[in-house]
């Protein structure tokens, strides 16, 4: 692709603790101000100091949110890394390595040679990121801007860091093939993009829906959403509570939804497992809640830090015995952000418990993207104001209605008392015993779960590329751009594919999928996870069998080259 | 207009069996929340699953009947919630003490306004008599039937242990003082622990009404709550006479939700404005 | 049906606490020794005193174990039980009261004054069973033997109780009408069988198939397991312990079966949830268990005392994560036994958590059956023994085998030590980072799952009927016996159907499943949820849409009128 | 031939940070079982997801690393089935007291002869930094950023509080007495809990090795354990001086498995024998 790539995969590798994520975050945000695009994910194990990790960041003048195998830069803060990394390197890529190394691919400097000159050795990561920018074209300024405003709080740091930065700068300029890595710059354009996580995205869209109770325990690759809305809690107003476990979290996320409020948790397999007896509550009491799952490779603990997307059916069956329920899951970073806030929306307008489902990947990849449309997103609760109330001779929580939902009320908003009961209940949510009762009640939470079918939660999805005779793609999660960017190459190779991607993977969108796959020539199933969950699911709502399932179960994302080999594999065979 | 008692009448059918100790117990919260003036609308009772449970029903008030175990946890929730709100969990030492027991420990913790009421049967009344975390050692039971090989959890001693900010035992033989009570821990601000001793006339033959009100015995006037140590002595020494009033109260901060959210009004009257994330875009550039 | 019927269904109906299952039980015990058959079931509420219940037993001549509605004796403890229920007399019924009232089909007695006589009121239900046996022409030595036995603590209670069998044979002799409700006894065939409860039957089948550490906390309908096996422990050598909560339990039992153990826990919906974290633990460490899960109405608390078939899906998915399991769910009675002891063997031969599913109308049914044939049963541990470990260089837990199950070893067998790790591992069982291992031992998990696949577990279902062109029912659980009573009405009345009940619900027998559906006219799912949950998994397991989905809701089990109907009208529409 | 150190050591690769607390238990641990003379296969050690927990992976032993905060549970069961062996578990504090509080309550209850040990770092260490529940009043942390609203739990209190027959106090700064208690602990027959005060060299910088160097106290030859009311004072009343060796002993019965099942042989060697079953059809009939 040289010397007019448009974009540049850069690896920061090294142990936990070396700060390669900070990196990765700081080179994004100077690709923002840059006018570039940047698409970051981490590689980390289970451990807080060493070990072999990496984050990868790409640098790209379009938006190009892929996985891929390949870098152009390695940026190797040990020994190892450089080692085990070095087939990684595309072609014509470099490493920049702790020291200059024999290897036709390293640059003529080191890293910790120069941090050494700095008077800090643990700079060397610093002096790696301005090297990365100095061959990028992003000017020094932006650079030492970001610095000094992250060691904001210790001004020695700033100092060294500063110097670091200007090593960097300075090796590279004595480097003879520096022009080789540069793009071009947009900078006016930064202004209307954000550069931001899949979890904050995540966790803008709950404060864009409302959230106002939040109670968790910590889990990867769901802690995240935690950490953002306890650092924001009084920013927008929110109770966030560190729960003593995750029966607790639910439980209370039930009580405070009960008394009013729009309530999630957020939580991984395990910790969700937990809380599964709590979601049958919410589903009995019809109580609105969200719950984030971040999905990791299971079963039981599995690879704590990695990815998968393999907790489909755990949702979609999660809590003993029948209840209408809603699963959401964002394909990519910025779409983390509109599901999410849509979720509350659907939660208390159907008084369901809705799922939105991420993963390793998506929490802890970084994008550029275009900042969120806030305009077009519900803003309206769906309670019983005093006045609804007062008007009312007896207000029954449990009310019949044609469409399964009954008015919603919270306890305290009048003088209206709101009873609510695990146990089968009767209109006013008083226990019961009587068959006539339990008929009546199971049978308006089937209504409403026949009611959320037909009603419009989410866009339908869009199908992309063209139909008519060629092989289906269908994928949900956070496998969206890497098959998107895949498809792309293998259209340059003249092999199409259309691609259909969930993002409401419950209720299923049934006619369209079944209209759909009678137009394709072949099915394909593309999901991170040993079972094919989505091909399953498909199986048992639409008696449709993929021809093939594309899946990946070693918790490292799916990468375009993979894909693109795969797919085009699964045409010849 | 003052609260009366008639404002609690509720038209459920009571599910207890004749003579059962929880009668006194339901009366005497009508009672205690008559005498603090609070109306049905301004109280919430949070309970679970058995026996004790039930009772939310059996008066006119917000409900939530909840999971087994759980109701400190929604509790807890509902106050942080709706802290205009007086919330009451129920619940019965099965629920409160075996499977809920990690939550009462750190509801200790927090020290959040609500009132645990534990009806003490020392069974686990509603499944048929299976031994509870406070029944006697060596008792036999259907699944104990060579006697409970562990030695009854002491909820007193617990709670003071963690240094609690109101531990209370009451019981079901002497209605007015529980009602007394009540009203205290209601009133008291913080987690407030009240281990009412209820007969079971069906699974419990031991723990009589007869029992307890040989043994049961009020604290006099000289007793300072406010001196763990004597409380610990007095709640941890096994004896004839049991003692009932307030054990052991702690001055300590109460768990406040809006120092995290800032906010002065209940969540349920919070509205949803999406744009205010806009505020936060700066950061992420 | 009179005067020669063969059957009798007689009601006992009344308060918690009035000893309306001990009626039944002694009377089943009664009919057993006389050699006629029993079945009968209960309908309670969640209370220990007072309410409306009833236990309801039919006895016959032959083996006749389905649900009906009508009853030939209505036995009324309460004035408003014999209100309750005089709709629900089949023709020709008479109701025994607690007075004589002026219904036209009222005995002339009353249980009340009877009891009266003997000295205490409390024995009406006495009465009324006696005055049940004598109507059938049961000795009345028998009962006054049985009596006797079951209060043989108390002799005051023996007394009186022998003296009101003796008055309620009494007033049955001066009745005119005895002789129509009685039946031909065998006496000499009681020897070969038993009458006793599901639970009990599980239980035994879980002694049979060599438990020996149960860990549960109570939970209906699933106490009784842990009763009965708490009774018995010293009997048969098990280590019964009553756990603090359902996570102590499957975590128990996941660490007696590390240590050895054959070990289950026993729970219903709710408390299962609360498992899952830990069934997915099991998947991971490749432990075998059995989890009895006794199914009740929910979503969450729901009905707690009474039957339903809505947890297939949740034992399906429990856990997060991908791993091999059984699910298997006995057919009545006698079949809780076969089906336990099975899962006990299949569980630590595969190394997999097998569950079986039961619920509150099979636990809490009571049946005549035949003697249950042990010989046949599995036998063996499959445990490396000491000599086998001795004789290995390096024990690996999880060492790759073609069937993806690895040889088990108990630690202190012998030098050799054992590693599990909720965590990914390796062979060895150490906590692992590394993709190529991880995706190595997914797949040997996966391997598993697909030998089980393979694997003869139970034998396959028998097609009931003759298959060719006719209506096909397929039905799983505790139905089985009601649908093969309204399968009979329904080929007298000339309408055909075949039947498959399915024991083992995972893995499916799939390809018979396909084979049988190709060759039926159409496809009667019947199952007692709201939901169709078989009905799914068929859709996913075979891509097959049943034609119609019988359900039922309330908490009530189905009985063989209502599915005579519903049969038949499913055929008209 | 007696067992050895080197007996213990194990391949696998440390993940643990440089200069971590958990090396000294490590340490420790393995001084201990040679102290006791206890082979690796002879030894379980139980634990669950957290720093704390990867231990066993670090030493050759029979090794049951379960789920996060369940460790007490399974080990209770391993120590049930095979009363045999030696049953250790490691735990950090958020495992044994947060997600798992109510376990250890049970266990103490039981008395079940497994010795836990609690690597008390105040900080989910593994999971980066949020507040565990011995975490201070009012540190400020990543979840808690205007500071931990809950007091901390005090586990030495909370096990006297419940007769616990055996708990004691160690530091990871403190290695030679750590492994002598923990000998003691291990050879103590009953549930033991040590309570080892660990530093986090990341996310705690206010529980250093200097901290504790200067504060732990070794208990005087006087210190008698057996007395529950000084043992609660010393372990409730707040001082410079971090009291550590044995706080509290109680003579309590052992949780015997035995008793209920009346087996003589640990369960991994029972046979199957399906025919037993027949001896009880008489029941039935
Ligand atoms: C998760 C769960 N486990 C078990 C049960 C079954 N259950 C219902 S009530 C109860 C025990 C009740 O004992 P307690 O809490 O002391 O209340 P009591 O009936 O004695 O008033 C149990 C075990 C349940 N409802 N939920
Ligand atoms: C059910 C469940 N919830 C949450 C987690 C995530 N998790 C892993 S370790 C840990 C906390 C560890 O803290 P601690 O037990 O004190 O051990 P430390 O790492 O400090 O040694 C948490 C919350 C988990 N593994 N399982
Ligand atoms: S069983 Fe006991 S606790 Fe329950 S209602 Fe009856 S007397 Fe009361
Ligand atoms: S994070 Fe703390 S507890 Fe964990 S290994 Fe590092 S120093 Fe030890
Ligand atoms: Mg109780
Ligand atoms: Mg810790």
């Amino acid at each position: 692709m040289f010397p007019n790539q448009r974009n540049l995969c850069v690896r920061f590798a090294g142990a936990a603790g070396q700060g390669l994520q900070t990196a990765a975050d700081l080179l994004g945000k100077a690709a923002l101000r840059s006018g570039l695009y940047a698409y970051s994910y981490t590689d980390a194990g289970s451990r807080i100091r060493g070990g072999l990790n990496f984050s990868q960041i790409r640098v790209s003048t379009a938006a190009l949110m892929g996985v891929v195998d390949k870098c152009d830069l390695l940026i190797a803060l040990s020994k190892e890394a450089g080692e085990k990394f070095e087939d990684d390197l595309a072609e014509n890529g470099a490493i920049i390595g702790l020291e200059q190394t024999d290897h036709p691919r390293s640059v003529p400097f080191g890293l910790e040679q120069l941090a050494r000159e700095t008077g800090s050795p643990k700079v060397a990561v610093t002096v790696g990121l301005a090297s990365v920018c100095a061959l990028l074209g992003i000017e020094q300024d932006l650079i030492d801007d970001l610095v000094s405003t992250r060691f904001s709080a210790t001004p020695k740091l700033t100092e060294t860091n500063k110097k670091a930065v200007s090593a960097g700068y300075q090796a590279v300029r004595e480097w003879a093939h520096q022009q080789r890595y540069q793009l071009p710059l947009a900078l006016e354009s930064a202004v209307d993009r954000l550069w931001l996580t899949g979890h904050e995205a995540i966790s803008l869209g709950a404060v864009a829906g409302g959230v106002k109770f939040v109670a968790a325990y910590p889990m990867s690759p769901a802690t995240s959403n935690l950490t953002d809305l306890a650092a924001w809690a009084q920013d927008f107003g929110i109770v966030v509570e560190q729960a003593e476990d995750e029966v607790a979290a639910i439980n209370m996320v039930a009580g405070a939804s009960y008394a009013g409020a729009r309530a999630m948790t957020t939580t991984s397999g395990g910790g969700f497992c937990l809380m599964t007896e709590g979601i049958s509550l919410l589903g009995m009491i019809e109580a609105p809640a969200v719950v984030v799952l971040g999905q990791r490779p299971g079963p039981s603990t599995g690879l704590p830090t990695r990815t998968a997307q393999g907790d489909l059916h755990l949702v979609l069956h999660a809590g003993h015995g029948f209840f209408p329920r809603v699963v959401l899951a964002p394909r990519d970073v910025a779409d983390g952000f509109e599901i999410t806030a849509q979720a509350f929306d659907i939660a208390e307008r159907f008084q369901v418990p809705v799922f939105v489902l991420t993963d390793q990947l998506l929490q802890d990849s970084q994008a550029v993207v275009a900042s969120f449309n806030v305009a077009n997103l519900p803003h309206q609760r769906h309670l019983l104001s005093r006045d609804q109330l007062n008007a009312m001779e007896h207000y029954q929580r449990f009310a019949q209605t044609d469409s399964g939902v009954s008015p919603l009320a919270a306890p305290g908003s009048s003088e209206q008392v709101v009873v609510v009961d695990s146990d089968e209940h009767d209109e006013d949510g008083h226990l019961i015993e009587s068959a006539q009762i339990a008929k009546r009640m199971a049978e308006k939470r089937l209504r409403k779960a026949q009611h959320l079918q037909q009603a419009k939660l989410l866009p339908e999805p869009n199908i992309e590329g063209d139909l008519e005779g060629r092989t289906l793609i269908v994928s949900w999660g956070s496998t969206y751009q890497t098959i998107a960017e895949a498809r792309a190459i293998l259209r340059q190779k003249g092999q199409e594919f259309a691609h259909l991607h969930l993002r409401q993977l419950w209720p299923l969108p049934e006619e369209l999928l079944r209209r759909t796959f009678d137009q394709s020539a072949s099915l394909v199933v593309v999901e991170a996870n040993l079972n094919g969950e989505l091909a399953t699911l498909l199986r048992q709502a639409c008696l449709v069998q993929a021809d093939h399932v594309l899946t990946r179960v070693d918790g490292r994302p799916m990468n375009v080259q993979e894909l693109v080999d795969r797919l085009a594999g699964v045409v010849l065979s | 207009m003052s609260v009366r008692l008639e404002d609690f009448h509720s038209e459920q059918e009571i599910a207890w069996c004749p003579g059962c100790g929880n009668f006194p117990i339901l009366k005497a919260v009508k009672e205690a929340l008559v005498a603090l003036d609070l109306a049905p609308h301004r109280v919430v009772i949070c309970s679970g699953i058995g026996q004790a449970p039930k009772l939310p029903h059996y008066l006119r008030v917000n409900t939530f009947n909840g999971l087994h175990g759980r109701e400190v946890a929604s509790a807890t929730a509902v106050k942080m919630a709706a802290p205009d709100l007086t919330v009451l969990v129920h619940a019965g030492e099965g629920g409160a003490y075996g499977e809920g027991g990690n939550h009462l420990l750190h509801a200790i913790r927090r020290n959040i306004d609500i009132t645990l009421v534990v009806h003490d049967n020392k069974t686990y009344a509603l499944t048929k008599g299976q031994a509870s975390p406070t029944t006697d050692f060596g008792t036999s039971t259907r699944i104990q039937p060579h006697g409970v090989a562990s030695s009854p959890l002491n909820p007193l001693t617990l709670a003071i242990s963690q240094n609690c900010s109101f531990v209370a035992q009451a019981s079901s033989v002497m209605p007015d003082q529980l009602a007394e009570l009540l009203q205290t821990a209601i009133a008291h601000q913080g987690f407030s622990l009240v281990n009412v001793l209820q007969p079971c006339v069906v699974w419990d033959k031991v723990h009589t009404y007869a029992y307890y009100q040989k043994r049961c015995t009020p604290l006099g006037p000289d007793y300072d709550p406010h001196d763990a140590q004597q409380a610990f002595l007095l709640a941890s020494k096994p004896s004839d006479k049991i003692p009932v009033g307030i054990i052991y109260r702690a001055d300590r901060a109460v768990f406040n939700a809006a120092e995290t959210s800032g906010l002065d009004q209940p969540l349920r009257e919070q509205a949803v404005d999406p744009s205010v994330v806009s505020g936060y875009f700066h950061r992420f550039r």
